[in-house]
């Protein structure tokens, strides 16, 4: 395990403290609407820590992951309601379908490079999205509605207070954090920047790029599944306009590229601010028609345009013009 | 004496275009080969058909008993062929330390086994003063090094070194000559491509000349040199 | 340990600074809410009772999107009846109307919180908004029946009034506590629309045998789609053509085309308003002329469809559930009020029509109950006291039954006929006789 | 009825092949997949309505002030926005357009609301009835467009100077820079054509299409397949990806299924790059 995970300890003490920070937030919050904020943040932070994999180390741009989410909400819904079964399992099972279909269709679709594979993604999200609507199995356009009144329950996960859900994502963006740290200084890390920053010199150097592409892939299906696993947890009702429109594709890129891509915390900071701004605006703006996503758009490109490479360049300025010590380094 | 690397009737066509014609030559353990020839004679598409890049249209690699023809580029790598590339592709937005260690994990299992490593490598090819600077910054001379540094740091049994010496300025080939001495001391073989006629004479144990994609002669620096065709061809203009 | 504390301090001085901004999302009210968690008997979050003058009532709307114009008028006419019940209008002849504001709640008067309704997922985290934010104590606004379910989770997780207008009949078997629909469900539009073929059928010799399903591919189509299948095979018509379509489609030729090679006598439609626009267009390229469109709401019920189709639009027909020239004296008399004052010229709709009722019927519930305790409200709502002369609306009242239904509404069917929609079914109030069948393109 | 639905294929796939040419050119030069596209389709289908409107005038012969209008609207883009956003990275540069067509959807929503409108008063109009095939006049108009347009910027990019030079900056910039090409100003007219193309699409659709700041959505998905389809970096090959798209639509859902006519859009877009990861024509 040593030579799998490399965490030191300045990030366990900043990780701890973020999550005490986080934990104990919520009892200060009086009203549930801050608390469906933070709830949308760690959904976001999620699924942008799954994308960032693929399209953050990997650098294969993805923009269909909306796929996934919609299959890992599908399998929660669908087992919850033909099954009875708990979302505890459910969840785990769509995990493994999205990998199994990120497998499939990632061999193919991962030859293809820079733009085209992200059309190719895209084209792959948007047959999912018209399949699951026609589809009446899975309850088509329809929808699943798993709302229950009567069973709040863990076995069921459904709570009737907020506070459950936000702790039990917050736990999930604990896990996939430390699983992002883990891997960020792990060989399976440096393969991926490796393949990011040119493929051929990765191949030369002894990297099996294509099996390394189809296991970031696979991975990052299988966390952004685990996301629309919990959504569909919390929302109770899925339908294929909820989890599975290209926006989301879209929106997953933008909590990663607004945070930064290729970093740890990017895409949780980017989830932060931009859930908040999307909420904000919404309830702020929303008197005139359109307002409110006129001026998400226009603080979205002002924050891509002057942060190029995410919030998280904010962080790391003073670093990076700090000459390390090799005594320093070898902690990096 | 043993063999390490064999080609057997080599010959790659893109479409129409004959690049290397029926090649065949061997490559001895420890020996340092220079590969010569004008521009176009097709040096660095041998080297890609090697290190498998690309595969031979008819022929075939043997690399230490293992025949590698169709075998993809980290097979080759895995199996003991480091290579350099003609135009430096380094590992932008990594550091020069993230670089080599990426080509150390080839052997190291472990980040910290690898890093000692890559430490080591980066000794051994002069580069310590810039670990932490981003590879996309280096100046070209520092990239071919890295190129270098990070073909070595996958622990080949064969080196393929594709122009390093490029563009050097006196001081700094001296430098790489020694470079090069030192990778044969630790016991690796080197295919090198080289246009500077004087460190492929100084330091090839055996040259080898590609011309218009073919095998035009193999023999030691001496012999070659005094080969009449190869004169002609690619001497020609500077011996009257 | 000094870095330790360092950035521990930091990142709670980043939580602090989230904290406030999260708390500013939302305008704080002098309400206390208290937790009470897993308490299956009680809601979990009691709302004591304010001295505030106004009550709230929560308005979803899609403010943006293609609806949104939609969303507008039913704005509007939602204006029109808080003004109405806040202020003393003589003219109407309303409960409520004669009064300042609810007489029993001691003139409180209504107000208005609005929140967008741009999906399903957003229609739940508004609805909690204004319910936990903004204090609402019934929610009503324009909604589709997916957005319906969304909604529901949190005004039956909050235990508040739910009046929606989505025509999914789903909606009523689920058991909500707390849902109302005011007019009818897709059954009974659908099961009108093969009655009234029936009539054609029996009245004109139209011999009408077989139609065409066409319906867009969300939530709303398909329910449709599923109960036309059932209504054609109860009444004897056959089905030639069963086409489900993407909406917001680039291009509609294929299902055009397919129309037009099965030719059937009927065709029963559901679409949005972009798509229907799209359809009558492509039929009249493709020298189409079905013999009648029977359209289900939904973009047939628009204001736009007149100004997008001029006069491709006459002789278009849909199921509705109110129209303009109803035969009672209130009806013009809203529709005058409201065309005159409130919607710059537009004549008023079934839809927004539907949705502002549901605002007045849920006041009217709450002046009842005397109180704005959502039990209350659904004590006064399935006991609602209104007296039938002074209907405005279709049927025979608001009387609902258990599962929240008016059982007292009717639907009827609308004919497009200069530029208006003209009531042709049923009988006893049909403005004209019906147009039946179409003229062809050339002769229009 | 086969007739007919190649007759409706190749007008659909001429609108889809003029979004198509300004996304190839745009992928082409700047290397942006950009996805406001569909936006400015939609903005010079609002000016042509409203030139309508006002003045009577047909699309048609709108066209030219649209171009121009589209084109000078593009430059303004592309210099506050698209330029500093191309010292982005590539990623970056897709996401902002992202945003901007996200600005021009409802920025147009607050303008002019949401209200469906139609072209009403247009000159071309009318069938033609053969019987096996129906021609409806204003399809005539996207389909001699489209090939008009095509035939324009082909020459435009092979023939003249300028066109060369934004080629050869599309081919390697730092190598057209040493030549002396003001690599910066094929970007920017790059960019202007490229809205003046979507511009000019939006005036042939006006004819039979719907308006509403929405309306040019729908097309970009479509528009962006075309490219990849016909293999980026060729006019030519957008053109008949185009046309390719249109052609599968309409067979797709008349022959197969409505329901699934995108989803055999989007099956073949993938089988396609799947065995020629460059496109058809790419290279």
């Amino acid at each position: 395990m040593r030579k799998f995970i490399n965490i030191n300890k300045y990030f366990i003490v900043k990780f701890l403290a973020g999550l005490l920070a986080a934990i104990v937030l919520p009892l200060f919050i009086k009203t549930p609407f801050p608390l469906h904020v933070m709830i949308l943040i760690c959904i976001w932070a999620i699924m942008g820590m799954g994308w960032n994999f693929i399209g953050g180390y990997a650098g294969q741009v993805s923009n269909g992951h909306a796929l996934f989410y919609g299959i890992g909400a599908y399998t929660c819904g669908i087992g919850v309601k033909n099954f009875g079964a708990s979302p505890w399992v459910t969840m785990w099972i769509g995990v493994m379908i999205s990998m199994g279909i990120a497998f499939v269709l990632g061999a193919p679709l991962l030859r293809l490079k820079g733009h085209y594979f992200a059309l190719a993604t895209m084209a792959m999200a948007e047959c999912g999205r018209i399949i699951f609507l026609n589809w009446s199995y899975v309850g088509g356009a329809t929808g699943i509605d798993f709302f229950d009144r009567s069973k709040p329950s863990w076995y069921t996960m459904q709570f009737t207070s907020k506070y459950p859900y936000y702790y039990i994502f917050l736990f999930f963006v604990a896990l996939i954090l430390l699983l992002t740290k883990g891997l960020d200084k792990s060989k399976f890390g440096y393969y991926l920047r490796a393949i990011k920053a040119n493929e051929n010199s990765a191949q030369s150097v002894g990297i099996h790029t294509a099996k390394y592409k189809l296991l970031a892939f696979m991975l990052s299906a299988g966390i952004v599944s685990l996301a629309g696993s919990l959504y569909a947890n919390y929302l109770q009702y899925i339908d294929p306009t909820v989890v599975m429109p290209l926006n989301i594709s879209m929106m997953i890129c933008l909590v990663a590229v607004m945070g930064g891509i290729g970093t740890v915390i990017g895409p949780l900071v980017g989830a932060i601010v931009l859930t908040i701004i999307s909420e904000y605006t919404r309830a702020t703006f929303s008197y005139i028609n359109g307002f409110d996503l006129f001026v998400y758009g226009v603080l979205v490109i002002i924050i891509v345009l002057y942060m190029p490479n995410g919030l998280i360049s904010l962080f790391n300025k003073k670093q990076k013009n700090k000459i390390l010590t090799p005594l320093e380094m070898e902690r990096k | 004496m043993k063999v390490i690397l064999e080609m057997k009737h080599a010959t790659k066509k893109f479409g129409g275009l004959i690049a290397n014609e029926d090649i065949t030559f061997s490559i001895i353990e420890g020996e340092i080969i220079g590969m010569v020839g004008p521009n176009g004679a097709g040096k660095t598409t041998l080297f890609n058909s090697i290190s498998g890049t690309h595969s031979l249209t008819s022929g075939h690699v043997i690399f230490d008993g293992t025949d590698i023809t169709k075998k993809k580029p980290y097979e080759i790598c895995k199996l003991g062929i480091g290579r350099t590339f003609q135009i430096p592709q380094a590992l932008n937005e990594m550091s020069v330390f993230e670089n080599v260690l990426v080509a150390s994990l080839n052997r190291h299992q472990s980040i910290s086994a690898a890093k000692e490593h890559t430490k080591k490598v980066i000794a051994m090819c002069g580069l310590a003063s810039f670990i932490f600077m981003n590879a996309g910054d280096l100046n070209v001379m520092q990239k071919k090094r890295l190129e270098i540094a990070r073909a070595l740091a996958t622990e080949p049994k064969l080196l393929l070194l594709d122009e390093t010496m490029a563009g050097l300025s006196g001081v700094e080939r001296k430098e790489a000559i020694n470079l090069i001495q030192r990778i044969r001391i630790s016991g690796i073989t080197i295919l090198m491509i080289e246009h500077v006629m004087e460190v492929v004479m100084s330091v090839s144990d055996r040259v080898v000349v590609l011309s218009s994609g073919k095998l035009l002669a193999e023999g030691t620096p001496e012999e070659v040199t005094q080969n009449q065709q190869v004169i002609q061809a690619y001497l020609g203009g500077s011996v009257h | 340990m000094n870095r330790n504390a360092k950035i521990i301090c930091k990142y709670l001085g980043i939580s602090l600074f989230i904290t406030i901004l999260l708390g500013g999302c939302t305008k704080y009210n002098e309400k206390q809410i208290e937790h009470n968690d897993y308490s299956q008997d009680e809601s979990p979050i009691s709302i004591k009772e304010s001295k505030e003058e106004t009550v709230k009532i929560g308005v979803l709307l899609p403010m943006s999107g293609a609806q949104s114009k939609a969303g507008q008028e039913v704005k509007a006419a939602m204006n029109m009846f808080v003004d109405i019940i806040n202020e003393s209008t003589d003219d109407i002849d309303i409960p409520l109307a004669q009064s300042q504001g609810l007489p029993n709640l001691g003139g409180r008067k209504i107000e208005l919180v609005y929140g967008d309704l741009k999906s399903a997922d957003t229609a739940l985290s508004e609805a909690e908004r204004l319910i936990t934010s903004e204090g609402a104590v019934g929610i009503c606004g324009l909604f589709s029946s997916a957005n319906t379910k969304t909604a529901a989770v949190s005004t039956e997780k909050y235990g508040v009034p739910l009046m929606s207008e989505g025509t999914s009949p789903t909606l009523t078997q689920k058991g909500y506590e707390y849902f109302f629909r005011v007019f009818p469900d897709d059954t009974m539009y659908v099961e009108d629309s093969f009655l009234y073929l029936v009539e054609l059928n029996e009245t004109k010799q139209a011999d009408i045998k077989t139609v065409a399903l066409v319906s867009e591919d969300t939530e709303f189509g398909k329910n449709i789609a599923n109960v036309e299948k059932e209504c054609a095979e109860k009444y004897g018509f056959s089905i030639v053509e069963n086409i489900t379509y993407s909406s917001n489609a680039t291009n509609l030729i294929s299902e055009s085309l397919k129309l037009k090679k099965a030719d059937p006598d009927v065709v029963m439609m559901s679409s949005y308003i972009s798509d229907v626009i799209l359809y009558i267009k492509t039929f009249k390229q493709l020298n189409y002329s079905p013999k009648m469109i029977m359209g289900q709401r939904g973009g047939f019920m628009t204001s736009e469809l007149f100004t997008a189709l001029g006069s491709d639009a006459e002789g278009l027909c849909s199921t509705s559930a109110w129209s303009l020239d109803l035969q009672i004296p209130l009806v013009a008399k809203l529709g005058n009020l409201y065309k005159e004052n409130y919607s710059d010229g537009v004549d008023m709709i079934a839809d927004v029509l539907k949705c502002s009722t549901d605002l007045y019927v849920l006041c009217l519930a709450i002046n009842q109950a005397g109180s704005t305790d959502a039990d209350a409200i659904k004590e006064a709502m399935l006991n609602l006291i209104y007296p039938e002369d002074k209907l405005f609306i279709a049927g025979t009242g608001f009387n609902f039954n258990e599962v929240g239904q008016n059982v007292g509404t009717s639907a009827l069917i609308c004919q497009i006929k200069d530029g208006k929609y003209q009531t042709v079914y049923p009988d006893s109030i049909k403005a004209y006789d019906g147009l039946f069948p179409l003229p062809s393109w050339e002769e229009k | 009825m086969v007739i007919q639905c190649i007759f409706e294929g190749i007008v659909i796939g001429s609108i889809l092949a003029l979004i198509a040419m300004g996304i190839a050119l745009i992928w082409g030069v700047m290397n942006v997949l950009s996805f406001s596209q569909g936006e400015f389709l939609m903005i010079g289908m609002y000016i042509t309505f409203f030139l309508n409107k006002k003045w009577g005038i047909d699309p048609i012969l709108s066209i030219p002030f649209t171009a121009i209008l589209m084109f000078l609207i593009g430059l303004l883009i592309y210099k506050t926005l698209i330029r500093k956003a191309l010292k982005g990275p590539i990623l970056s540069q897709r996401l902002i357009t992202f945003a901007l067509s996200m600005v021009l959807v409802n920025g147009m929503l607050m303008l002019v609301t949401s209200e469906f409108r139609t072209i009403q008063k247009i000159t071309f109009s009318g069938i033609i009835d053969f019987g096996f095939l129906v021609i409806s006049k204003e399809k005539l108009v996207p389909l001699t467009v489209s090939i008009l347009v095509t035939t324009v910027l082909f020459f435009f990019m092979n023939k003249t100077n300028t066109g060369k030079a934004i080629r050869a900056t599309s081919l390697d910039k730092d190598a057209a820079e040493l030549v002396g090409i003001n690599t910066e100003f094929s970007y920017a007219l790059a960019f202007g054509i490229a809205s003046a193309i979507a511009g000019i699409a939006g005036c042939v659709l006006a004819y039979y299409y719907y308006i509403t700041p929405t309306a040019g959505t729908s097309f970009l998905l479509f528009g962006l397949i075309a490219v990849a389809l016909g293999g980026f970096g060729s006019i030519f090959g957008a053109y008949i990806g185009g046309i390719l798209m249109g052609l599968v639509d309409v067979f797709a859902g008349v022959y197969f299924n409505t329901a699934f006519k995108y989803v055999a859009v989007c099956v073949l877009f993938m089988l396609v790059v799947s065995l020629r990861p460059k496109g058809l024509f790419g290279k």
